[in-house]
């Protein structure tokens, strides 16, 4: 396949994807159900997955799902069935603020595209750079990001001890 | 492929994390689009990474994903919680930080 | 420099020392308050006997220049360094925070305000003290800013849990203030930062390469740190936190913001923004002149109209602190030390002052000053107390608050070059004139409450007066040091002249002081 | 000028041990004010003893440096100037320079402290007794110590600092004294009314000192190497031409105000007859030697300044002569329609003090000193004896009217002394005031003032025509009231029918309350009429009566020049004094700069080795002394060219007819040559004994006129006086005048003091509250009303607009902000991201 074929299809690729994203993203916020909500994060999330792939960033991609859409969703779907949310759709899922929050975001977002489009207006991504491998990134974290990797983990750490200290029924 | 797509992309899913955040009642749900915009973070991490071809990105990427497991469970433990104390996830009805 | 850089851990020590002991108390189980206290005053002890191993480290020779040096990698990214440094203008401070600490926390062994939990607030004076000690040795901007933001919190809270009903208004209208002010403060120091040519935050660096900022941005910077400081101080617009503040702060938050956080603002005009910045200090000397005796007269005034005893010696500080800008405002070593000397003895004096308000209102449980009255016949010692208290404060010579007033007044009256002379000479009679209003305030509250006999309701038998008893041993432990600084200090200022003078000589090499 | 020289080289000055250490005397009785203050209490005699102890010690230490000095002044010739003895050591130093403590002994100080301590010691035994059994008395003598304490601090100060130190705590011991009964409102009135005047008057004091400071300290620093607050240096700089007019002239007029204040001269006097509030034995202190005096011996002290900036002797009037003659008279009027025999004396005092400071005024020094050294004695004899009537024959009441009367029967020895005190007071011939007032008179004619002469002459007239009436109604007529032996409890309700006539409440209610305090104690006055007073209380009045009569001799010109002890110790002689710091080059003052943190005590001008610096102790000072004399005199000897030196020299001979053979020299004015002047040349009035016939006969005239004008009013009860009054208009309106003390207490009270402490402070208040605050509290409702919603704007963008956002009422000031402290999780969310938002929006659009 030729180089430019493969551009394409990654630009193909990446416009459905991103679609299918962003459609998801809003249906997040603005669904009437709970249990939706977290099916449609689940899309999502994968599709962030899949960009992560075009991206160039495989092991990334894979974290991605295995900790996210494993972990995360699960923790989610389970947060709702505990708090017996009904499966079906419910009436007030929204406060009053829809009407700050439309226009806070469209702002920002307006900002954001303008600011984005002045910066870097049509900077292609190289193709030829050398891909990250997983060793170099691995070499980072147990490297120079060693200490942050430590206070990491203690924050997992404390978040499992406080999770469990919070959930706890006594 | 343009940069640009994959940041914009990025900002999209970040401002409807925002609204999301600012609309939603139900904690659960706020966390949720907490999630969004922590995704549409990495998305720029990893895109600035591969264009300047250091592996930093990834590394941040990475801790990014971490917290937010990490988050999203003291989150949900927070709500369970809440619900066990008042029958109710709705944020509204937290006001004792009023002041 | 190296030379007086030996036994530079002693700072540190002297600094972080709270932390620790705060770290132990977390491990104390909230019931037993008894141990948290006492691990808390030990940690304090622990932090004074430090200090008072500095004093005797302390090379009074070289008062003048910056002792106990320590400079460590901190923040590379900005250019910013953990450098820490004690000379003659931070001792005094310096040693002082540490004790005022060990004395309010001994007050509050059998002191602790509602809604109690000794443990808490224990830990708060702690985390304060090392804001405080911080801030007074920090010889890098950001350091500097850290440690003046570190205070913040923990007054915050003291105020907004432990203090009066009206606690939630005037904990954040104090909040509000001091950040608004150090917003700004914050800009002015990173434009100094970038104007210097963005190589370093150390306040030495800056002092060098400040001066040959172009005039007009040296000014909008001072600006800046003029809100920020003055907000602190607090001089005469922005003063209307005070009052809110200390009436409603708990006896111990009013104690420590009168006695150290005030002097915060103060120290930051004198190490940072006339330093740095020697033209536009020479542009707005005149405006803080200004703003200081519009404080002196307008603070004493203020006082005048009170009813409740401790919002009077809240505003009382305002017109002390208007002294200490007054000498400040000179641009003379005869007034900057002045105004060193001034905030020590202020410390000293106001500390005192709310410590005894906050034993009258313990007993009387009030303070409105035509609801007491013949404290002499019930309480004769604390009655005494005050009466002395007082005296010190309206700058009695023979006691450290004259030190402090006289030579400020004396200053103005010859300013430093480049300033107008007839101006400061107006501030110097009016400033003259608030020394007469001090004595007017304090003898009127002191006769009001002191002299006479006994109001009604709180005479002897009508079962007010159950909580009237004279004044009690913590208290008595926590004041004597006071007192008696009050009057060796009164008595041969020397002892702290001859450490701030030469200090504060080289603070202003610029202006050829 | 030659012959001076030589007598000069062999000059010794002597020193001694007393003269050396006098910084002691003041330190005695501080020290024993701590220990009455710890121990007091548990000690057999309540702490008096410690008290007294410490004022013997002092007298004791005084007299030595007396005796010393007088040896000192003895070993020199007429003419050379007697060089203080002055140690200092660092006290505070500032800018570099280190300022000192110490003591400066001269003549002036060694007079005053042997007066203070004197009276001090006297008054203190005589308080034993009337205050036995006090409430509070351990404190009371604990203040009274410590109130000699700050006057001899501030007697021996070395510089203006440290007299301000003395000034001050005499101003808190006051306070303290005059309180002493503060169970009474109107005593802790009285006292804070005393403080607060004289502190009013201190505003001049500061302002002085710092003018003066920074006007001369160049020039001292150079010139003699001491800084510009020390007292010697001030003097040298007033006389040296240096001064610029207007600097020396606001430093003085500032400095005199302080005086006024202090001094109780004309306007401020209101303070000093209601001080009459605390226990006698105070007043007689305060009175006599202390508290009032410091006025006074602040312009001597500093009288070259005062030579300068008044420019006396320049013209026909000045500033202090004009308040000095100004408060004779006014007081003495005023004494006339006192009833209270306290108060009467009080007024006595300012107008005494007048003559002082119009002595002073005049350039009468010695004369103005040697009133001070005179009054004390008999000021406090007159007060004592009021003190002893009150306590031992009218049951604490002082009203003359009410309670005295015929007492000469009952108290021989108070009446005694009184009466001898009363005619040296009025200035009867062989008795002390004599001396001393009749000088003052004399030069200040002589100095060219003669309108101020005839004023005091006319004083005097009035002193004499009061006291005498005074006299009557104590001691002459038919016994009244308590002194008739009855016990009447409703003596406070006579006092308070009184106040209407403006006689302020606060010394009734005092003497009232005087009964009171020492009732506990005294009730056995019930039993039995008046009688005499016990030894403790008369041997005083003997002790000071027999001073009153022979202490005038120490400096009586009437019996030709070799009376005139106190001018030859105590005046300081009017000589070119050369310093060798003067040839200094100017760097040199450099030297009393302290090295960086050269901590230990430095006596600041040591290293210019001008003379009388080397005092470090006695033993080797006479030596090196005399090689500076020598030395310093020939230097001046070559300055001066030759002529100018005939020239003066003949000149004195000129002098030397009419100025009694003075020595004359061009000190206060011209610039002295080659050397400093520390005293301006004095005139001196020849005695004429016409001139003292004069003023005697006057005071006589006043007696007799006074006396049977009292024979007519109060025992003949003549129809065509009595009530005079109350039927004529015009004496009426005087009456009235007089009786309200001029309506200066309604100004200060009734007007500025209450506009002060009220409509400003409240309207400064309200500004802060309303418009600074913006919070408008309840009780401001009303104003909110009226004021409507443009202060409240205002309000909120002038200060709290940070705080209260649209702020709205007092009530929920607070609650602007609620709204954002709404504690929901997402509208905080929404802040955050709206900010974020706006924020990133400004940049983009400023980077566009």
């Amino acid at each position: 396949m030729l180089a430019s074929d493969v551009l394409v299809a990654q630009n193909v690729g990446f416009a459905i994807i991103a679609a299918i994203m962003v459609i998801g993203a809003l249906r997040v916020v603005t669904t009437k159900n709970v249990v939706h909500a977290a099916l449609w994060l689940v899309v999502v999330l994968a599709g962030a997955a899949a960009q992560y792939i075009l991206l160039a960033a495989e092991f990334l991609a894979v974290t991605q799902v295995m900790v996210y859409i494993g972990a995360v969703m699960v923790l989610f779907l389970f947060g709702t069935m505990l708090t017996r949310a009904q499966i079906g759709a419910e009436k007030n899922l929204n406060n009053k603020n829809a009407i700050i929050g439309l226009p806070i975001a469209v702002l920002l977002l307006a900002t954001m595209l303008i600011a984005l489009n002045d910066g870097f207006k049509a900077e292609k991504l190289p193709a030829d750079t050398p891909l990250v491998t997983t060793q170099q990134v691995s070499d980072q974290i147990f490297g120079i990001y060693l200490l942050p990797f430590w206070a990491l983990s203690f924050v997992l750490l404390a978040a499992a001890i406080g999770a469990i200290v919070l959930a706890r029924r006594d | 492929m343009l940069l640009n797509q994959f940041l914009m992309l990025g900002a999209v899913l970040f401002c409807i994390g925002v609204y999301g955040v600012i609309v939603r009642k139900n904690a659960v749900l706020v966390l949720m689009s907490i999630e969004l915009i922590l995704n549409s973070v990495n998305i720029n991490l990893l895109a600035f990474s591969l264009r300047n071809g250091s592996p930093d990105g990834h590394t941040f990427a990475l801790y990014v994903i971490a917290v937010a497991a990490a988050e999203v469970g003291v989150g949900l433990a927070m709500v369970l919680l809440m619900y066990r104390n008042r029958r109710s996830v709705g944020l509204d009805d937290l006001s004792e930080m009023k002041g | 420099m190296e030379v007086l850089s030996d036994h530079n851990w002693v700072l540190t020590v002297g600094t972080f020392l709270p932390l620790v002991g705060v770290l132990i108390m977390l491990f104390i189980p909230k019931a037993d308050e008894v141990l948290s206290k006492a691990v808390a005053i030990g940690t304090a002890a622990a932090t004074l006997a430090v200090g008072v191993f500095t004093l005797v480290q302390f090379n009074y020779d070289k008062a003048g220049e910056m002792q106990f040096v320590a400079q460590a990698e901190w923040i590379s990214v900005i250019k910013s360094s953990y450098y820490i440094g004690l000379d003659g203008i931070s001792l005094p401070l310096y040693f002082l925070s540490m004790v005022i600490t060990l004395l309010v926390m001994i007050y509050s062994w059998n002191h602790v305000p509602s809604p109690g939990n000794a443990k808490a607030f224990y830990i708060l004076m702690l985390v304060l003290q090392t804001g405080m000690a911080g801030t007074f040795i920090a010889r890098d901007l950001v350091l500097f800013f850290v440690f003046f933001e570190l205070v913040l919190l923990p007054m915050y809270f003291m105020i907004g849990v432990w203090g009066g009903e009206n606690r939630q208004y005037a904990s954040l209208k104090f909040f509000l203030y001091t950040m608004f002010g150090s917003a700004l403060m914050l800009v002015a120091f990173l434009a100094l930062f970038f104007k210097t040519g963005a190589e370093s935050f150390s306040i030495p660096f800056l002092i060098e390469n400040g001066g040959a900022i172009a005039k007009n941005t040296q000014i909008w910077i001072f600006a800046g740190m003029f809100v920020g400081f003055a907000v602190k101080v607090p001089m005469f617009p922005f003063h209307t936190w005070l009052p809110d503040a200390h009436t409603q702060a708990p006896t111990q938050g009013s104690v420590i913001l009168a006695a150290i956080l005030l002097k915060l603002g103060t120290y930051g005009f004198v190490r940072i923004a006339i330093p740095t910045l020697p033209d536009a200090a020479l542009e707005w000397a005149p405006w803080i002149g200004l703003l200081a005796v519009i404080g002196i007269i307008y603070g004493a005034l203020g006082c005048l109209a009170q009813t409740d005893m401790k919002r009077l010696i809240a505003f009382s500080s305002v017109a002390h602190m208007g002294y200490v800008m007054l000498g400040i405002s000179t641009l003379t070593s005869f007034g900057m030390n002045a105004a060193m000397f001034g905030m020590v003895a202020h410390g000293l004096i106001t500390g005192m002052l709310f410590f005894v308000a906050g034993s009258v209102k313990e007993r009387y449980h009030t303070l409105e000053i035509k609801r007491l009255s013949g404290m002499l016949v019930q309480m004769p010692k604390l009655g005494w107390i005050l009466g002395f208290c007082a005296m010190a404060s309206l700058g009695l010579p023979g006691l450290a608050g004259f030190w402090g007033e006289f030579p400020a007044i004396l200053s103005a009256y010859q300013p430093a070059e480049g300033l107008n002379v007839t101006v400061f000479r107006v501030y110097m009679v009016v400033a003259a004139i608030g020394t007469v209003l001090a004595a007017g305030y304090l003898l009127w509250l002191y006769q009001r409450t002191a002299f006479g006999e006994p109001t009604e309701e709180f005479a002897a038998g009508h079962g007010h007066d159950e909580d009237i008893h004279d004044v009690n041993k913590f208290e008595w432990i926590a004041w004597t040091p006071l007192l008696i600084a009050i009057v060796v200090f009164g008595v041969y200022p020397q002892l702290m002249f001859q450490v701030l003078d030469p200090a504060v000589g080289v603070t202003l090499k610029a202006f050829g002081g | 000028m030659f012959s001076a020289s030589t007598e000069a080289a062999e000059v010794i000055l002597k020193s001694g041990w007393f003269l050396e250490n006098a910084f002691i005397i003041p330190i005695i009785p501080a020290v024993a004010f701590f220990l009455i203050i710890f121990f007091g209490k548990k000690m057999p005699m309540k702490g008096s003893e410690f008290g007294i102890l410490s004022m013997f010690a002092a007298l004791a230490m005084s007299l030595g440096a007396a005796y010393q000095w007088i040896q000192r002044v003895n070993g020199v010739s007429e003419e050379t100037y007697v060089k203080p003895i002055i140690r200092s050591w660092t006290w505070w130093q500032n800018d570099g320079v280190s300022l000192g403590i110490g003591q400066h002994i001269d003549g002036l100080s060694i007079t005053i402290l042997v007066v203070v301590a004197f009276i001090s010691s006297l008054v203190q035994i005589y308080s034993t007794e009337y205050l036995h059994g006090d409430r509070r008395y351990t404190h009371f003598f604990a203040s009274l110590t410590l109130f000699s304490a700050g006057m001899l601090n501030m007697v021996v100060a070395e510089n203006m600092i440290q007299l301000i130190l003395g000034w001050e705590l005499m101003g808190l011991c006051s306070f303290m004294l005059i309180g002493h009964w503060w169970e009474e409102g109107a005593n802790s009135r009285a006292a804070l009314k005393a403080f607060f005047t004289t502190r009013t008057g201190d505003i001049g004091l500061l302002v002085g000192t710092s003018v003066l400071f920074f006007a001369a300290n160049d020039w001292t620093q150079k010139t003699l190497g001491v800084s510009g607050f020390s007292i010697r240096g001030l003097s040298a700089w007033a006389l040296s031409g240096d001064p610029s007019s207007a600097a020396i002239t606001v430093g003085a007029v500032a400095l005199f105000i302080a005086c006024i204040g202090k001094s109780g001269q004309f306007p401020l006097h209101t303070w000093l007859p209601d001080a009459m509030a605390g226990p006698t034995p105070v007043s007689s202190l305060l009175h006599s030697s202390t508290m009032v005096v410091a006025g006074v011996f602040l312009v001597a002290r500093l009288y070259p300044v005062f030579y300068e900036g008044m420019n006396i002797y320049g013209n026909s009037v000045n500033f202090i002569v004009l308040i000095g003659g100004v408060t004779i008279v006014i007081a003495a009027a005023l004494a006339f329609v006192q009833t209270d025999i306290k108060k009467v004396l009080a007024y006595s005092t300012v107008s005494q003090l007048g003559y002082m400071m119009m002595g002073l005024g005049a350039g009468a020094w010695l004369p103005a000193v040697f009133h001070i050294f005179t009054h004390a004695f008999f000021k406090a004899c007159l007060f004592l004896g009021a003190g002893s009537i009150s306590h031992s024959a009218s049951h604490h009441s002082f009203d003359m009217k009410k309670d005295m009367g015929g007492l000469r029967k009952f108290m021989p020895i108070t009446f005694s002394t009184w009466i001898v005190s009363t005619l040296a007071l009025c200035g009867v011939f062989p008795f002390s005031g004599f001396f001393s007032k009749d000088e003052i008179i004399d030069n200040v004619g002589y100095a060219g003032y003669n309108f101020f002469m005839i004023v005091g002459l006319f004083g005097a007239f009035l002193t004499a025509a009061y006291m005498t009436r005074a006299t009557y109604l104590t001691f002459f007529g038919e016994p009244r009231g308590a002194a008739a032996g009855e016990h009447h409890d409703d003596e406070h309700d006579a006092h308070a029918s009184h106040d209407d006539h403006g006689h302020d409440a606060h010394g009734h209610d005092a003497h009232a309350h005087d009964s009171h305090a020492a009732h506990d104690a005294h009730d056995d006055h019930a039993s039995h009429g008046p009688r005499e007073s016990g030894l403790i209380i008369t041997v005083p009045l003997i002790l000071l009566a027999t001073l009153a009569l022979g202490s005038g001799f120490l400096n009586a010109p009437a019996f030709g020049e070799k009376w005139e002890n106190l001018k030859k110790w105590v005046e300081p002689r009017a000589e070119v004094v050369s310093v060798t710091g003067i040839a200094k080059p100017a760097g040199a003052h450099g030297e009393t700069r302290l090295a960086a943190g050269s901590t230990d005590t430095t006596v600041p001008s040591e290293e210019t080795a001008s003379p009388e610096e080397v005092v470090a102790d006695g033993t080797t000072y006479s030596t090196e002394d005399t090689v500076a004399d020598d030395s310093e005199l020939r230097t001046t000897a070559v300055d001066d060219s030759h002529s100018e030196a005939t020239d003066s020299g003949s000149h004195s001979k000129a002098e030397a007819g009419k100025d009694g053979g003075h020595h004359y020299s061009d000190c206060g004015t011209k610039t002295p040559v080659g050397g400093v002047c520390y005293a301006p040349q004095l005139k001196h009035a020849p005695f004429k004994w016409w001139k003292a016939g004069m003023s005697v006969g006057i005071v006589f005239l006043g007696m007799i006129l006074s006396w049977l004008l009292c024979v007519q009013l109060y025992t003949r009860k003549n129809k065509k006086l009595v009530g005079l009054t109350e039927r004529n208009k015009v004496l009426g309106a005087g009456y009235s005048f007089l009786a309200n003390k001029y309506y200066l207490d309604t100004l200060y009270e009734k007007i500025i003091v209450r506009s002060i402490a009220h409509p400003i402070s409240r309207g400064a208040y309200w500004f802060n509250q309303n418009v600074l605050d913006g919070i408008v509290n309840g009780a401001g409702t009303s104003t909110r009303k009226t004021a409507g919603w443009v202060y409240r704007n205002v309000d909120q963008k002038l200060v709290d607009g940070a705080v209260n956002g649209a702020g709205t009422s007092a009530e929920n000031a607070g609650g602007a902000l609620q709204p954002v402290q709404s504690g929901k999780v997402n509208q905080y969310g929404a802040l955050l991201f709206g900010a974020a938002a706006i924020g990133a929006l400004v940049l983009v659009i400023i980077n566009f």
